[in-house]
């Protein structure tokens, strides 16, 4: 799914990033003076993939409940990131996901039930992972970091216009595979861009035990690395930057390292319990930074979007959860002999005997 | 051997208290890892420590498994006893280098001059219904390595004096928690006393031997009280070292064996079982020592996890191909 | 099958025409790795290479050994066929949760929709007065890891051929090279054709059935020739998956059987060769399959490495004390 | 063996270190203006230990060539680290040595055949480690760095007046493990100085296909960790680096990072054939920026150096090198049943037949 173009952003290229996260559009949706703003048409785009994203994400939690899903990682609150940094992407570009990115699946195009599959648990992977180039959501922490520079490093050599996108946690970033990815990235001046999508904690551990640099975008420093610090709630601000490092990856110019600040709005999973280690006013004052309410007034003043557009959008959303929600109550086949079949391109003399044993 | 409780509990529970205990019998021992602190760990088992003990022994760290086992190897350097958590199984690989290439082999290096009192707790194992990654049995990788202890329990309280004797012993231990057990519940006494490196029979019998091992023992014990003929069940308890008396006494009196464990055949544990005890008994036995395991694949999928698993079906069958009828009498059986 | 060279040459420098071969037919294939550009590799066995090929597809990386099987498996994703070096055994172990978690199971994660056509070469094994870390053998904790091809050549013309298949095998080969055969010679030439996962016979007999693999080739050969019983040699050259019929056809006849590696007895891989074969020609057997392995100890200091591996002494004691007296005639033997 | 008390020196702290690296003497050994450079009697026993360490470790290479030794990696040229850095130790506290750094262990005090024991390969290790606060010699890269960091903490936490220094190679600060030791030293505020020796070489690659960051101090900023570039064939400056950032960690103000730019004067082992990889020319350059010679011509302008005391300090070396080459012709006694006993506390019974084996 390509996206829609705008005039190429340039922004600063340094290796210290700014002491402050850049923002496009303040909390309340008003344009920063002087910022050069995506054009409508692809915000718009982007806050009805908003919409249809958090649609979707309060449906899965919901399908949690059902017994539906093993398990789901909400991504509420993190829309911009997860939509915004997608919509930046060219059809042949890669993204790299964490588990934590279904949302950002469903921006790429990804079939919303093959994207739950693994959490569904009917197999590791529901999609196929050329049809958008996504790779699969990487559960080990950081190691998806290295596979994506490897994805850019092989796109260079074979003459590719590809970029990857890697999105890595906050918490992600303490991991060694996060230091090596950023050093043979820099190296190779791989296209590359890294999305470290800061929303304040891992699982439990709040940001202060993560690290105590001045800011996690300072970790590109140390590798020779771009780098950059951006409003993580702010869809402009992301489309913006993470447009104008693939397009400077694209050009030659090497990896970015992009943090954004934003917020985990729910608890880490739908097992885990936020009000162990986290106050009810910091999610408060979180959600009025809201991403979607933030484009909303700024499109709105824009009259842009307008009460018909909106409810067109929320119909489409409310439609496509709908669809969603049916879709996954019937039960998916299983097929207990495809445990056997892929372990090996041909499965071995003795994969055969025990899948025998199953299939009986 | 101090009796401590007698109402049921979970081996969750057990496991915390044994933390508890050590931590107010020996302060020289830390507690950390990712989410162990103000959360009290992702399956609870840390749960009220840092407040009852405090930040500087009970802390959480950032996530970094090689820096926690590295980090912890330096603190036992410096007389420290500290006692890791690796959320998961599979998230123990990122610090494979530190425990394969040091910690086990630190003591050797010093000729004892530096011990390594570290156990590393890793829960493991399925049947939780976890998605992928978060079911791995990787027992064998570190029951493979010399200079390590791999330790695993089966029920509430001998998790407690397991882990108590774990965290007392001088040697590094790698300290395997069935996940699926951790809400299983007995009311045995909470003790210390028992020994790092015993297998126990849990239930005595005389036709064949099988042998099991944390999260199998129950089903083990199920598979014994269902089969027609008399089972003894041994739990292990203790991968590295074997206790080969305790097994290879059982086999010479049985004549059969059988091993029972969730990871792949291929270089399982089971294999060395087999190995050992046929090295051992096999003029008493009547029928290969058969592996009851899951199979040689990558962990599946939860919706599939049920066609992998060692169950009483697959158990009961593999006693039942022991060759009963065929006996061969051996000259010194 | 094209026959390419018939003068004698060393392992290494088979292995160096493996890859320069397999870079000149298909340039999908790329070679990198710590020192293996300019300087040719510490064992010289990618001497050359990157003069030839170029620095982009024959590279040094920085020191980070999870960085170079990580960017390999990205690089396979994306339709290339990455053959890195891990410069020593020990150095491996870094890379051990991109090799476990990834390289053995994205192809599985996939269903088939990636493959990882990547090949890991890992020098290893001891007997060359290397200090520590330098003569690991951690072939069992590959093994025991579904999802990843185990081979390992015993001879020059073996490490030719089997590279060669590696390399144009889908799957991906943890690829081991017995450093103390680098410079070990043989003439027969240098083909294709081999196919990955099969063992042979590199010497008949009728007694007794000897099992080895990669830098215990060549003890186990001089064994046979000692011993005053007819010694099988079988060489097999694929420890994952493992060629049961070829092994168990020996064993069927000879009714006797001993495995030899470096590595640890514990759990190392002739545990699963005991396991596998006696399940297979259990009333077969009239002793229990004997191994000759390495100690259950960390690899020794140089000096004292000779107490450790397996010679043609153990070999022809474990021989001995095959039960040649006190064969038990089994009824369908 | 506790170092000669200097005047505490205290260097700038910051995140970003300086562009060029700090010096206090120049090349030609005459002190730069306005640097306040260690007292005399410290850069003697500097010197003296340097003449001495250099004498060993052309002994050592020698012991290879007569067998004596199965490898040795040398230090030549890079002796201004392993001394002076060692000499800013107090006696409690902790050395992490690498296996580059036999030099360091000399100068600390460890018996020089103790610490060749590894190397002639009687054993991992010769000495005891609690004799001289100096941990093994560690071969497998960066791992040591996260030891150095664990002991530090302990050590905080026992409230003991202790530092760990350790030593990492410009190669090893591309692993993984060097990345996490450095945030956990910055989030633990641990006392802990980590010195990279960059001698430009990770055995043949070059430091431009090692990191692509202006230096390797600047991998600093990205934990919040205060990092310095510093000469290191400037024996003052080591010192007084060294010194300043011991004190630092003491006084609670956690770990340092600094960058040493030296130089590996020989191939990597006597094994290791450096032609394939360097010109002469780029050796010839750096036999130019001696470290001995620097100090010598320093400390005699001051004539705190004679030619006595020269002389005096030559002899003490040649006597070292006699008895050390002496003592090495002396076949070690090897016991097999050693590598049975340790390697658990207790041996098990297994190890207790398997040991029958071999010492029967
Ligand atoms: C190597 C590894 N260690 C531990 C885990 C367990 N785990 C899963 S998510 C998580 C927290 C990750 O935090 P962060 O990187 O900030 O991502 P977020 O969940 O906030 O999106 C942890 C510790 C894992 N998946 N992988
Ligand atoms: C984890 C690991 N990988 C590879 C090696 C093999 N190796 C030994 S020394 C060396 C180069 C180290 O370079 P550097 O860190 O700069 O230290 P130097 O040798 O220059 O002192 C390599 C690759 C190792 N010892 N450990
Ligand atoms: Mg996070
Ligand atoms: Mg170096």
């Amino acid at each position: 799914m390509s996206t829609v173009a705008t005039p190429r952003q340039k922004l600063s290229r340094n290796l210290l990033p700014d002491a402050e996260p850049l923002q496009l559009l303040t909390a309340s949706g008003e344009a920063v003076p002087g910022g050069h703003l995506p054009d409508d048409r692809v915000l718009l785009d982007v806050y009805r993939r908003m919409v249809i994203g958090r649609r979707f994400d309060a449906q899965a939690t919901a399908l949690t409940k059902q017994g539906r899903l093993a398990v789901y990682p909400s991504s509420h609150g993190q829309e911009a990131c997860e939509v915004a940094a997608v919509a930046a992407l060219q059809a042949q570009d890669w993204l790299f996901p964490t588990y934590r990115d279904c949302v950002a699946l469903v921006a790429r195009g990804v079939d919303p039930v093959e994207t739950l599959s693994l959490l569904r648990g009917d197999w590791h992977l529901g999609y196929d992972p050329h049809a958008h180039h996504v790779a699969p959501q990487c559960t080990p922490l950081a190691t998806n970091t290295l596979h994506a520079v490897g994805l850019a490093r092989a796109a260079a050599i074979k003459g590719e216009d590809t970029v990857a996108l890697v999105f890595v946690g906050d918490g992600a970033t303490s991991e060694g595979d996060t230091h090596e990815a950023l050093n043979f990235a820099a190296l190779w001046r791989a296209p590359v861009v890294f999305l470290v999508q800061n929303n304040g904690y891992a699982i439990s551990v709040p940001l202060s035990k993560q690290s105590a640099a001045p800011s996690l975008a300072h970790k590109g420093v140390g590798y020779g690395v771009t780098s950059m610090l951006i409003d993580g709630n702010d869809p402009a601000m992301v489309y913006t930057a993470t447009q104008s490092a693939l397009e400077a990856a694209r050009a030659g110019e090497g990896p970015t390292l992009i943090e954004a600040r934003t917020y985990r709005i729910e608890a880490h999973t739908n097992a885990d319990d936020a009000t162990r280690y986290r106050s009810e006013d910091e999610v408060l004052s979180w959600l009025a930074r809201d991403p979607i309410d933030r484009l909303d007034r700024y499109l709105s003043a824009r009259s842009v979007l307008d009460t018909g557009a909106r409810a067109r959008i929320v119909e489409e959303a409310e439609a496509f959860a709908a669809s969603l929600r049916d879709r996954m109550n019937a039960d998916p086949t299983l097929d207990p002999a495809a445990l056997f079949q892929h372990v090996y391109a041909t499965p071995t003399p003795a994969l055969r005997r025990q899948a025998a044993k199953v299939t009986q | 051997m101090t009796a401590i409780a007698a109402e049921p509990v979970t081996m969750a529970r057990a496991l915390n208290r044994a933390l508890a205990d050590a931590l107010a019998a020996d302060d020289r021992v830390l507690v950390f890892g990712e989410d162990v602190g103000t959360l009290g760990g992702v399956f609870r088992v840390t749960d009220g420590l840092a407040a009852r003990f405090g930040e500087a022994r009970v802390f959480d760290t950032p996530l970094a498994e090689a820096g926690i086992v590295g980090t912890a190897i330096g603190m036992a350097m410096n007389g420290l006893r500290p006692v890791v958590e690796m959320q998961f199984d599979a998230f123990a690989y990122p610090a494979f280098e530190q425990i394969t290439s040091h910690l086990a082999k630190l003591h050797n290096r010093t000729r004892g001059r530096m011990e390594l009192p570290v156990v590393v707790r890793i829960p493991y194992g399925g049947g939780i219904g976890g998605v992928e990654h978060h079911s791995d049995s990787s027992e064998a990788y570190f029951a493979h390595t010399p200079g390590l202890r791999v330790v695993t329990p089966g029920t509430p309280s001998d998790a407690y004096s397991l882990l108590r004797a774990a965290i007392e012993c001088p040697d590094p231990v790698i300290f395997f928690e069935p996940k699926r057990l951790y809400w299983a519940k007995d009311a045995s006494p909470l003790t210390t006393g028992t020994p790092l490196d015993t297998a126990v029979v849990r239930r005595a019998g005389s036709d064949v031997t099988l042998i099991a091992y944390g999260p199998t023992v129950p089903t083990a014990l199920e598979s014994a009280a269902a089969a027609d003929v008399s089972v003894e069940v041994i739990d292990l308890r203790s991968l590295a070292p074997f206790d080969d008396a305790t097994v290879c006494a059982s086999v010479r009196r049985t004549g059969r064996a059988v091993v029972v464990h969730e990871a792949p055949a291929f270089l399982g544990y089971g294999a060395e079982v087999a190995a050992r005890v046929t090295e051992q008994c096999f003029h008493y036995l009547h029928a290969p020592v058969a592996r009851v395991t899951g199979f040689d694949i990558p962990y599946p999928p939860p919706m599939l996890e049920e066609h992998h698993l060692p169950n009483v079906d697959r158990i009961l069958d593999a006693i039942e191909r022991l060759q009963w009828d065929d006996t061969v009498v051996l000259p010194d059986a």
